[in-house]
Protein backbone atom coordinates (compact mmCIF):
# COMPACT_ATOMS: atom_id res chain seq x y z
CA UNK A 1 0.00 0.00 0.00
CA UNK A 2 1.46 3.11 -0.64
CA UNK A 3 1.88 6.16 2.12
CA UNK A 4 0.09 9.51 0.50
CA UNK A 5 1.09 11.06 3.80
CA UNK A 6 1.74 10.33 7.39
CA UNK A 7 2.59 11.56 11.25
CA UNK A 8 4.90 9.93 13.55
CA UNK A 9 4.49 11.32 17.19
CA UNK A 10 6.20 10.22 20.31
CA UNK A 11 4.55 11.61 24.13
CA UNK A 12 4.77 10.39 27.80
CA UNK A 13 2.08 8.45 29.21
CA UNK A 14 0.40 11.77 31.28
CA UNK A 15 -2.97 11.75 30.85
CA UNK A 16 -2.88 15.05 29.49
CA UNK A 17 -1.68 14.01 26.40
CA UNK A 18 -5.06 11.63 25.80
CA UNK A 19 -6.58 14.96 24.84
CA UNK A 20 -3.57 16.06 22.35
CA UNK A 21 -3.27 12.88 21.12
CA UNK A 22 -7.15 12.65 19.62
CA UNK A 23 -6.74 16.26 18.89
CA UNK A 24 -3.45 15.86 16.77
CA UNK A 25 -4.62 12.93 15.15
CA UNK A 26 -7.94 14.76 14.05
CA UNK A 27 -6.10 17.40 12.34
CA UNK A 28 -4.37 15.63 10.68
CA UNK A 29 -7.30 13.30 9.69
CA UNK A 30 -8.71 16.62 8.68
CA UNK A 31 -7.16 15.85 4.87
CA UNK A 32 -9.04 13.54 3.93
CA UNK A 33 -12.55 15.56 4.47
CA UNK A 34 -14.51 13.69 7.39
CA UNK A 35 -17.23 14.03 8.12
CA UNK A 36 -18.02 15.27 11.69
CA UNK A 37 -19.07 11.72 12.71
CA UNK A 38 -16.42 10.01 11.10
CA UNK A 39 -13.73 12.04 12.97
CA UNK A 40 -15.77 11.62 16.45
CA UNK A 41 -15.26 8.12 15.94
CA UNK A 42 -11.39 8.47 15.40
CA UNK A 43 -10.98 10.47 18.08
CA UNK A 44 -12.86 8.12 20.31
CA UNK A 45 -10.74 5.11 18.86
CA UNK A 46 -7.28 7.10 19.72
CA UNK A 47 -8.63 8.39 22.75
CA UNK A 48 -9.31 4.39 23.83
CA UNK A 49 -5.75 3.49 22.31
CA UNK A 50 -4.14 6.12 24.28
CA UNK A 51 -5.65 5.97 27.15
CA UNK A 52 -4.95 2.06 27.60
CA UNK A 53 -1.31 2.89 27.70
CA UNK A 54 -1.87 4.91 30.14
CA UNK A 55 -3.67 3.13 32.60
CA UNK A 56 -2.49 -0.68 31.81
CA UNK A 57 1.06 -0.32 30.04
CA UNK A 58 2.60 1.89 32.27
CA UNK A 59 0.34 1.97 35.83
CA UNK A 60 3.17 2.78 38.00
CA UNK A 61 5.40 5.20 35.43
CA UNK A 62 5.61 7.61 32.99
CA UNK A 63 6.59 5.89 29.70
CA UNK A 64 6.78 6.13 26.63
CA UNK A 65 4.01 6.45 23.91
CA UNK A 66 4.36 6.26 19.88
CA UNK A 67 1.58 6.98 17.47
CA UNK A 68 1.57 6.92 14.32
CA UNK A 69 -1.05 7.76 11.20
CA UNK A 70 -0.73 7.10 7.56
CA UNK A 71 -2.98 7.97 4.59
CA UNK A 72 -3.35 4.92 2.60
CA UNK A 73 -4.69 3.52 -0.56
CA UNK A 74 -8.68 3.94 -0.77
CA UNK A 75 -8.91 7.06 1.14
CA UNK A 76 -7.98 5.08 4.68
CA UNK A 77 -6.52 6.28 7.55
CA UNK A 78 -4.29 3.77 9.49
CA UNK A 79 -3.31 4.46 13.07
CA UNK A 80 -0.59 2.62 15.14
CA UNK A 81 -0.45 3.36 18.84
CA UNK A 82 2.69 1.43 20.59
CA UNK A 83 3.74 1.21 24.05
CA UNK A 84 6.41 -0.49 25.97
CA UNK A 85 4.59 -1.87 28.78
CA UNK A 86 3.26 -4.44 30.71
CA UNK A 87 1.99 -6.29 27.86
CA UNK A 88 -1.43 -8.27 27.49
CA UNK A 89 -1.40 -11.63 28.10
CA UNK A 90 -4.65 -13.25 26.71
CA UNK A 91 -5.95 -10.38 23.95
CA UNK A 92 -8.74 -12.52 23.32
CA UNK A 93 -9.94 -12.39 26.51
CA UNK A 94 -8.74 -8.51 27.13
CA UNK A 95 -10.75 -7.61 23.75
CA UNK A 96 -14.47 -9.09 25.00
CA UNK A 97 -16.83 -6.44 26.23
CA UNK A 98 -16.57 -5.53 29.80
CA UNK A 99 -13.82 -7.63 30.53
CA UNK A 100 -11.45 -5.24 32.18
CA UNK A 101 -8.57 -5.46 35.01
CA UNK A 102 -8.43 -1.55 35.56
CA UNK A 103 -11.26 -1.82 38.41
CA UNK A 104 -14.30 0.47 39.21
CA UNK A 105 -12.83 3.78 37.06
CA UNK A 106 -12.51 1.12 33.73
CA UNK A 107 -15.86 -0.01 32.13
CA UNK A 108 -13.88 -2.91 29.96
CA UNK A 109 -15.28 -1.33 26.73
CA UNK A 110 -12.11 0.48 24.98
CA UNK A 111 -11.74 -2.33 22.60
CA UNK A 112 -15.22 -3.06 21.96
CA UNK A 113 -15.66 0.48 21.00
CA UNK A 114 -12.24 0.68 19.14
CA UNK A 115 -13.80 -2.19 17.19
CA UNK A 116 -17.11 -1.15 16.32
CA UNK A 117 -15.92 2.52 15.48
CA UNK A 118 -13.07 1.36 13.03
CA UNK A 119 -13.11 -0.84 10.04
CA UNK A 120 -10.30 -2.87 11.13
CA UNK A 121 -8.68 -3.29 14.41
CA UNK A 122 -5.24 -5.64 15.52
CA UNK A 123 -3.95 -6.26 18.43
CA UNK A 124 -0.43 -7.40 19.28
CA UNK A 125 1.33 -8.13 22.64
CA UNK A 126 3.96 -10.39 24.21
CA UNK A 127 3.87 -9.79 28.06
CA UNK A 128 6.20 -7.45 29.37
CA UNK A 129 7.23 -5.94 25.90
CA UNK A 130 4.17 -4.08 25.00
CA UNK A 131 1.12 -3.51 22.84
CA UNK A 132 0.51 -2.53 19.69
CA UNK A 133 -2.72 -1.68 18.32
CA UNK A 134 -3.37 -0.64 14.58
CA UNK A 135 -6.33 0.79 13.34
CA UNK A 136 -7.82 1.57 10.24
CA UNK A 137 -11.36 3.39 9.34
CA UNK A 138 -11.99 4.42 5.45
CA UNK A 139 -13.24 7.79 5.05
CA UNK A 140 -16.17 7.98 2.55
CA UNK A 141 -15.46 10.02 -0.40
CA UNK A 142 -17.77 12.89 -0.81
CA UNK A 143 -18.26 14.76 -4.23
CA UNK A 144 -16.91 18.09 -3.82
CA UNK A 145 -19.61 21.27 -3.33
CA UNK B 1 -13.82 19.66 31.95
CA UNK B 2 -16.59 20.79 34.33
CA UNK B 3 -19.48 19.72 36.10
CA UNK B 4 -22.28 21.99 37.13
CA UNK B 5 -24.89 20.99 39.68
CA UNK B 6 -28.17 21.80 40.52
CA UNK B 7 -30.87 20.54 43.55
CA UNK B 8 -34.76 20.59 43.64
CA UNK B 9 -37.30 18.82 45.41
CA UNK B 10 -35.02 15.59 46.28
CA UNK B 11 -33.78 15.41 42.43
CA UNK B 12 -29.75 16.59 41.67
CA UNK B 13 -29.12 17.51 38.34
CA UNK B 14 -25.52 17.94 36.83
CA UNK B 15 -24.20 19.53 34.14
CA UNK B 16 -21.48 17.87 31.95
CA UNK B 17 -19.23 19.99 30.23
CA UNK B 18 -16.50 19.91 28.14
CA UNK B 19 -14.27 16.72 27.51
CA UNK B 20 -15.00 13.36 29.84
CA UNK B 21 -12.34 11.31 29.41
CA UNK B 22 -9.85 9.52 31.43
CA UNK B 23 -7.81 12.80 32.06
CA UNK B 24 -11.13 14.28 33.58
CA UNK B 25 -12.62 11.21 34.99
CA UNK B 26 -11.38 10.97 38.37
CA UNK B 27 -11.42 14.80 39.16
CA UNK B 28 -15.59 14.44 37.98
CA UNK B 29 -16.43 11.51 39.98
CA UNK B 30 -14.62 13.46 42.82
CA UNK B 31 -17.18 16.22 42.38
CA UNK B 32 -20.26 13.79 41.75
CA UNK B 33 -19.18 12.12 45.06
CA UNK B 34 -19.13 15.41 47.21
CA UNK B 35 -22.56 16.62 45.38
CA UNK B 36 -24.29 13.33 46.37
CA UNK B 37 -22.90 13.08 50.12
CA UNK B 38 -24.42 16.67 50.29
CA UNK B 39 -27.71 16.52 49.15
CA UNK B 40 -28.34 12.48 49.45
CA UNK B 41 -30.77 13.48 46.51
CA UNK B 42 -33.43 10.41 45.29
CA UNK B 43 -32.83 11.51 41.60
CA UNK B 44 -29.66 12.01 39.70
CA UNK B 45 -30.11 13.29 36.62
CA UNK B 46 -26.79 13.87 34.19
CA UNK B 47 -27.52 16.87 31.44
CA UNK B 48 -24.96 15.57 28.82
CA UNK B 49 -26.18 17.92 26.00
CA UNK B 50 -23.00 19.96 27.05
CA UNK B 51 -20.48 17.36 26.25
CA UNK B 52 -17.55 17.83 23.48
CA UNK B 53 -16.35 14.63 23.67
CA UNK B 54 -16.79 11.57 25.95
CA UNK B 55 -15.08 8.26 25.61
CA UNK B 56 -14.96 4.72 27.90
CA UNK B 57 -14.26 6.70 30.39
CA UNK B 58 -17.34 8.45 30.53
CA UNK B 59 -19.30 5.10 30.22
CA UNK B 60 -17.37 4.29 33.66
CA UNK B 61 -18.38 7.73 35.55
CA UNK B 62 -22.18 6.91 34.33
CA UNK B 63 -22.39 3.23 35.34
CA UNK B 64 -20.54 4.53 38.86
CA UNK B 65 -22.84 6.98 39.08
CA UNK B 66 -26.17 4.32 38.31
CA UNK B 67 -24.79 1.99 41.49
CA UNK B 68 -24.01 4.76 43.62
CA UNK B 69 -27.71 6.11 43.69
CA UNK B 70 -29.13 2.40 43.49
CA UNK B 71 -27.25 1.57 46.55
CA UNK B 72 -28.93 4.70 48.04
CA UNK B 73 -32.66 3.19 46.92
CA UNK B 74 -33.14 6.11 44.54
CA UNK B 75 -32.76 6.83 40.85
CA UNK B 76 -30.01 7.76 38.40
CA UNK B 77 -30.50 8.64 34.40
CA UNK B 78 -28.60 10.57 31.71
CA UNK B 79 -30.33 12.90 29.55
CA UNK B 80 -29.59 14.70 25.87
CA UNK B 81 -25.93 13.23 25.16
CA UNK B 82 -24.26 15.06 21.39
CA UNK B 83 -24.11 12.50 18.91
CA UNK B 84 -20.46 11.55 19.86
CA UNK B 85 -21.18 10.81 23.48
CA UNK B 86 -24.71 9.01 22.21
CA UNK B 87 -22.16 6.78 19.62
CA UNK B 88 -20.07 5.40 22.71
CA UNK B 89 -23.30 5.00 24.51
CA UNK B 90 -24.58 2.66 21.73
CA UNK B 91 -21.82 0.91 21.43
CA UNK B 92 -21.20 0.22 24.91
CA UNK B 93 -24.80 -1.28 25.28
CA UNK B 94 -25.09 1.06 28.90
CA UNK B 95 -28.32 2.00 27.67
CA UNK B 96 -29.25 -1.33 28.87
CA UNK B 97 -28.89 -0.68 32.27
CA UNK B 98 -28.59 2.93 32.28
CA UNK B 99 -32.10 5.12 31.14
CA UNK B 100 -30.86 7.69 28.30
CA UNK B 101 -33.55 10.15 27.71
CA UNK B 102 -34.31 13.17 25.17
CA UNK B 103 -36.17 16.38 27.10
CA UNK B 104 -37.51 18.75 24.82
CA UNK B 105 -35.45 22.33 25.32
CA UNK B 106 -37.52 25.37 25.59
CA UNK C 1 15.89 22.62 32.70
CA UNK C 2 13.46 19.97 33.54
CA UNK C 3 11.24 18.99 30.96
CA UNK C 4 7.79 18.72 32.01
CA UNK C 5 5.76 17.02 29.18
CA UNK C 6 7.04 17.03 25.78
CA UNK C 7 5.89 15.97 22.16
CA UNK C 8 7.92 14.54 19.16
CA UNK C 9 6.58 14.38 15.63
CA UNK C 10 7.90 13.96 12.31
CA UNK C 11 6.19 14.02 9.07
CA UNK C 12 7.15 14.32 5.41
CA UNK C 13 7.57 18.45 3.30
CA UNK C 14 4.11 18.20 2.08
CA UNK C 15 2.72 21.77 2.32
CA UNK C 16 -0.76 20.25 3.87
CA UNK C 17 1.16 19.24 6.66
CA UNK C 18 1.47 23.46 7.60
CA UNK C 19 -1.70 23.42 9.01
CA UNK C 20 -1.44 19.85 10.36
CA UNK C 21 1.93 20.97 12.74
CA UNK C 22 0.60 24.15 13.86
CA UNK C 23 -2.49 22.97 15.09
CA UNK C 24 -0.91 20.32 16.66
CA UNK C 25 1.39 22.34 18.61
CA UNK C 26 -1.37 24.74 19.65
CA UNK C 27 -2.83 21.17 21.00
CA UNK C 28 -0.08 20.93 22.77
CA UNK C 29 0.38 24.05 24.42
CA UNK C 30 -3.20 24.27 25.35
CA UNK C 31 -1.67 22.88 28.73
CA UNK C 32 0.11 25.93 29.58
CA UNK C 33 -3.53 27.45 29.48
CA UNK C 34 -2.15 30.45 26.60
CA UNK C 35 -4.34 33.33 25.49
CA UNK C 36 -5.56 33.03 22.12
CA UNK C 37 -3.25 36.17 21.26
CA UNK C 38 -0.44 33.50 22.98
CA UNK C 39 -1.79 30.71 20.59
CA UNK C 40 -1.66 33.20 17.79
CA UNK C 41 1.77 33.36 17.95
CA UNK C 42 3.00 30.38 18.41
CA UNK C 43 1.04 28.78 15.39
CA UNK C 44 2.37 31.33 13.49
CA UNK C 45 6.00 30.81 14.27
CA UNK C 46 5.69 27.24 13.88
CA UNK C 47 3.56 27.87 10.57
CA UNK C 48 7.40 29.90 9.43
CA UNK C 49 9.71 27.49 10.30
CA UNK C 50 7.83 24.38 8.57
CA UNK C 51 7.23 26.93 5.76
CA UNK C 52 10.88 26.93 5.52
CA UNK C 53 11.79 23.64 5.20
CA UNK C 54 9.41 22.45 2.93
CA UNK C 55 9.88 25.65 0.63
CA UNK C 56 13.80 26.64 1.05
CA UNK C 57 15.65 22.82 2.97
CA UNK C 58 13.79 20.87 -0.19
CA UNK C 59 12.74 22.67 -2.52
CA UNK C 60 12.39 19.67 -5.35
CA UNK C 61 11.92 16.58 -3.04
CA UNK C 62 9.95 15.39 -0.22
CA UNK C 63 12.26 15.07 3.07
CA UNK C 64 11.75 14.14 6.57
CA UNK C 65 10.87 17.20 8.91
CA UNK C 66 11.15 16.48 12.40
CA UNK C 67 8.99 19.00 15.24
CA UNK C 68 9.50 19.02 19.31
CA UNK C 69 8.15 20.49 21.62
CA UNK C 70 8.66 20.88 25.31
CA UNK C 71 7.52 22.55 28.12
CA UNK C 72 9.99 23.57 30.45
CA UNK C 73 10.62 25.66 33.59
CA UNK C 74 8.64 29.14 33.75
CA UNK C 75 5.19 27.94 32.16
CA UNK C 76 7.69 28.02 29.00
CA UNK C 77 7.10 26.32 25.59
CA UNK C 78 10.55 25.18 23.66
CA UNK C 79 9.62 23.67 19.98
CA UNK C 80 12.39 22.91 18.01
CA UNK C 81 12.32 22.34 14.18
CA UNK C 82 14.82 20.53 12.44
CA UNK C 83 15.31 18.97 9.00
CA UNK C 84 17.99 17.22 6.56
CA UNK C 85 18.13 19.78 3.20
CA UNK C 86 20.13 22.55 1.89
CA UNK C 87 21.23 24.23 4.74
CA UNK C 88 21.65 28.03 4.93
CA UNK C 89 25.38 29.37 4.29
CA UNK C 90 25.22 33.22 5.88
CA UNK C 91 22.49 32.77 8.75
CA UNK C 92 23.18 36.12 9.47
CA UNK C 93 21.97 37.41 5.90
CA UNK C 94 18.94 34.56 5.87
CA UNK C 95 17.49 36.08 9.40
CA UNK C 96 17.74 39.64 8.14
CA UNK C 97 13.66 41.11 7.51
CA UNK C 98 13.38 40.90 3.41
CA UNK C 99 16.15 38.48 2.70
CA UNK C 100 14.52 35.96 0.66
CA UNK C 101 15.78 33.26 -1.88
CA UNK C 102 12.30 32.23 -3.04
CA UNK C 103 11.40 34.71 -5.09
CA UNK C 104 8.06 36.55 -5.50
CA UNK C 105 5.70 33.50 -3.71
CA UNK C 106 8.33 34.24 -0.45
CA UNK C 107 8.13 37.78 1.64
CA UNK C 108 11.47 37.11 3.28
CA UNK C 109 9.67 37.60 6.57
CA UNK C 110 10.02 34.42 7.99
CA UNK C 111 12.28 34.76 10.69
CA UNK C 112 11.81 38.33 11.44
CA UNK C 113 7.96 36.85 12.50
CA UNK C 114 9.41 33.73 14.35
CA UNK C 115 12.42 36.66 16.17
CA UNK C 116 9.23 39.50 16.97
CA UNK C 117 6.37 36.37 18.29
CA UNK C 118 9.08 34.14 19.88
CA UNK C 119 11.07 35.52 22.89
CA UNK C 120 14.01 33.63 21.70
CA UNK C 121 14.71 32.23 18.24
CA UNK C 122 18.42 30.25 17.26
CA UNK C 123 18.89 29.25 13.73
CA UNK C 124 21.85 26.53 13.51
CA UNK C 125 22.87 24.81 10.21
CA UNK C 126 25.46 23.60 8.22
CA UNK C 127 24.92 23.78 4.33
CA UNK C 128 24.13 20.71 3.05
CA UNK C 129 23.65 18.94 6.05
CA UNK C 130 19.97 20.87 7.30
CA UNK C 131 18.79 23.37 9.32
CA UNK C 132 17.75 23.79 13.35
CA UNK C 133 15.17 26.30 14.41
CA UNK C 134 14.91 26.67 18.53
CA UNK C 135 12.54 29.13 19.73
CA UNK C 136 11.05 30.06 23.27
CA UNK C 137 8.04 31.38 23.91
CA UNK C 138 6.86 31.83 28.00
CA UNK C 139 3.22 31.71 28.87
CA UNK C 140 2.18 34.32 30.79
CA UNK C 141 0.63 32.60 34.34
CA UNK C 142 -2.92 33.70 34.72
CA UNK C 143 -5.05 33.70 38.04
CA UNK C 144 -7.76 31.03 38.37
CA UNK C 145 -11.24 31.74 37.65
CA UNK D 1 -9.01 28.93 1.88
CA UNK D 2 -11.18 30.53 -0.43
CA UNK D 3 -11.45 33.47 -2.19
CA UNK D 4 -14.69 34.88 -2.62
CA UNK D 5 -15.28 38.30 -4.93
CA UNK D 6 -17.69 41.26 -6.09
CA UNK D 7 -17.14 43.69 -8.71
CA UNK D 8 -18.80 47.27 -8.97
CA UNK D 9 -17.93 50.39 -10.28
CA UNK D 10 -14.20 49.69 -11.27
CA UNK D 11 -13.55 48.22 -7.76
CA UNK D 12 -13.32 44.66 -7.12
CA UNK D 13 -13.45 43.37 -3.41
CA UNK D 14 -11.96 39.90 -2.26
CA UNK D 15 -12.89 38.48 0.75
CA UNK D 16 -10.84 36.21 2.26
CA UNK D 17 -12.31 32.91 3.84
CA UNK D 18 -9.78 30.42 6.12
CA UNK D 19 -6.16 30.18 6.44
CA UNK D 20 -3.86 31.98 4.62
CA UNK D 21 -0.51 29.76 4.23
CA UNK D 22 2.48 28.91 1.67
CA UNK D 23 -0.10 25.74 1.17
CA UNK D 24 -3.19 27.44 0.42
CA UNK D 25 -0.71 30.63 -1.34
CA UNK D 26 -0.59 29.67 -4.58
CA UNK D 27 -4.34 28.97 -5.59
CA UNK D 28 -5.15 31.86 -4.24
CA UNK D 29 -2.88 33.86 -6.02
CA UNK D 30 -4.02 32.29 -9.40
CA UNK D 31 -7.66 33.43 -8.55
CA UNK D 32 -6.50 36.80 -7.72
CA UNK D 33 -4.70 36.92 -10.93
CA UNK D 34 -7.56 35.78 -13.30
CA UNK D 35 -10.19 37.75 -11.72
CA UNK D 36 -7.97 41.10 -12.53
CA UNK D 37 -7.58 40.39 -16.14
CA UNK D 38 -11.14 39.41 -15.83
CA UNK D 39 -12.02 42.75 -14.78
CA UNK D 40 -9.05 45.23 -14.87
CA UNK D 41 -10.06 47.16 -12.19
CA UNK D 42 -9.06 50.44 -10.85
CA UNK D 43 -9.43 49.70 -7.03
CA UNK D 44 -8.80 45.78 -5.47
CA UNK D 45 -9.86 45.81 -1.80
CA UNK D 46 -8.42 43.21 -0.26
CA UNK D 47 -11.41 42.08 2.44
CA UNK D 48 -9.54 39.85 5.58
CA UNK D 49 -12.46 39.81 7.99
CA UNK D 50 -13.12 36.08 7.21
CA UNK D 51 -8.86 34.97 7.77
CA UNK D 52 -8.79 32.51 10.28
CA UNK D 53 -4.90 32.80 10.21
CA UNK D 54 -2.66 33.97 8.27
CA UNK D 55 1.48 33.79 8.19
CA UNK D 56 3.96 35.39 5.99
CA UNK D 57 2.35 33.83 3.02
CA UNK D 58 -0.22 35.98 3.18
CA UNK D 59 2.07 39.24 3.09
CA UNK D 60 3.77 37.81 -0.12
CA UNK D 61 0.28 37.41 -1.58
CA UNK D 62 -1.05 41.16 -0.72
CA UNK D 63 2.15 42.80 -2.14
CA UNK D 64 1.92 41.18 -5.04
CA UNK D 65 -1.95 42.23 -5.53
CA UNK D 66 -0.42 45.67 -4.58
CA UNK D 67 2.09 45.51 -7.23
CA UNK D 68 0.04 44.10 -10.11
CA UNK D 69 -2.50 46.91 -9.48
CA UNK D 70 0.32 49.67 -9.31
CA UNK D 71 1.78 48.29 -12.56
CA UNK D 72 -1.66 48.77 -13.97
CA UNK D 73 -1.85 52.50 -12.65
CA UNK D 74 -4.79 51.24 -10.37
CA UNK D 75 -5.10 50.90 -6.10
CA UNK D 76 -5.01 48.23 -3.90
CA UNK D 77 -5.67 47.81 0.07
CA UNK D 78 -5.88 45.92 2.52
CA UNK D 79 -9.41 45.80 5.26
CA UNK D 80 -10.14 44.43 8.29
CA UNK D 81 -7.58 42.07 9.37
CA UNK D 82 -8.39 40.37 12.57
CA UNK D 83 -6.21 40.01 15.27
CA UNK D 84 -3.80 37.50 14.17
CA UNK D 85 -3.32 38.72 11.07
CA UNK D 86 -2.77 42.46 12.32
CA UNK D 87 -0.05 40.88 14.18
CA UNK D 88 1.62 39.60 11.09
CA UNK D 89 1.02 42.28 9.24
CA UNK D 90 2.99 44.73 12.16
CA UNK D 91 5.89 42.36 12.52
CA UNK D 92 6.27 42.68 8.64
CA UNK D 93 5.95 46.48 8.35
CA UNK D 94 3.67 46.09 5.18
CA UNK D 95 1.54 48.92 6.54
CA UNK D 96 4.29 50.90 5.09
CA UNK D 97 3.36 49.97 1.76
CA UNK D 98 0.25 48.96 1.31
CA UNK D 99 -2.75 50.78 3.19
CA UNK D 100 -4.30 48.84 5.98
CA UNK D 101 -7.62 50.00 7.09
CA UNK D 102 -10.44 49.17 8.98
CA UNK D 103 -14.47 49.95 8.20
CA UNK D 104 -17.43 50.25 10.15
CA UNK D 105 -19.39 47.05 9.69
CA UNK D 106 -23.28 47.56 9.51
N1 LIG E 1 -1.76 -1.03 26.19
C1 LIG E 1 -2.10 -1.99 27.08
N2 LIG E 1 -1.15 -2.54 27.90
C2 LIG E 1 -1.48 -3.50 28.80
N3 LIG E 1 -2.72 -3.99 28.94
C3 LIG E 1 -3.71 -3.51 28.16
C4 LIG E 1 -3.46 -2.47 27.19
N4 LIG E 1 -4.62 -2.20 26.58
C5 LIG E 1 -5.54 -3.00 27.11
N5 LIG E 1 -5.02 -3.80 28.06
C6 LIG E 1 -5.74 -4.83 28.85
O1 LIG E 1 -6.97 -5.12 28.20
C7 LIG E 1 -8.09 -4.87 29.08
C8 LIG E 1 -9.30 -4.41 28.28
O2 LIG E 1 -9.05 -3.13 27.69
P1 LIG E 1 -10.27 -2.21 27.23
O3 LIG E 1 -11.25 -3.02 26.46
O4 LIG E 1 -9.69 -1.04 26.53
O5 LIG E 1 -11.00 -1.78 28.57
P2 LIG E 1 -10.50 -0.89 29.82
O6 LIG E 1 -9.40 0.01 29.36
O7 LIG E 1 -11.71 -0.14 30.23
O8 LIG E 1 -10.03 -1.86 30.86
C9 LIG E 1 -7.55 -3.87 30.07
O9 LIG E 1 -8.26 -3.86 31.26
C10 LIG E 1 -6.09 -4.35 30.26
O10 LIG E 1 -6.04 -5.46 31.11
N1 LIG F 1 15.01 25.34 6.55
C1 LIG F 1 15.72 26.07 5.65
N2 LIG F 1 16.56 25.45 4.78
C2 LIG F 1 17.29 26.17 3.88
N3 LIG F 1 17.23 27.52 3.79
C3 LIG F 1 16.43 28.19 4.62
C4 LIG F 1 15.63 27.53 5.59
N4 LIG F 1 14.94 28.45 6.27
C5 LIG F 1 15.29 29.65 5.77
N5 LIG F 1 16.17 29.51 4.77
C6 LIG F 1 16.80 30.61 3.98
O1 LIG F 1 16.62 31.82 4.68
C7 LIG F 1 15.91 32.77 3.88
C8 LIG F 1 15.04 33.67 4.72
O2 LIG F 1 14.01 32.94 5.34
P1 LIG F 1 12.70 33.66 5.88
O3 LIG F 1 13.09 34.87 6.66
O4 LIG F 1 11.89 32.65 6.57
O5 LIG F 1 11.96 34.20 4.59
P2 LIG F 1 11.27 33.44 3.36
O6 LIG F 1 10.90 32.05 3.77
O7 LIG F 1 10.10 34.25 3.01
O8 LIG F 1 12.31 33.42 2.25
C9 LIG F 1 15.17 31.90 2.88
O9 LIG F 1 14.83 32.61 1.71
C10 LIG F 1 16.16 30.79 2.63
O10 LIG F 1 17.18 31.18 1.72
Amino acid sequence: MKTKNYIKMEFPSRSVNEGFARAAVACFAAQLDPTLEELGDIKTAVSEAVTNCIVHAYPDSIGKISLRARIIDNNTLEIVIKDWGKGIEDIEKAREPMFTTGGEERSGMGFTIMESFMDKLRVRSSPGRGVTVTMRRRIAVRTAE
Amino acid sequence: MKVLSSYKNGRLTLFFKGELDHHSAKKVMNTIDQLIDEYLPRDCVMELSGLKFMDSSGIAVILRVYKRMNEMGGRAWAENPPRQPMRVIDASGIDRIVKISTTMKE
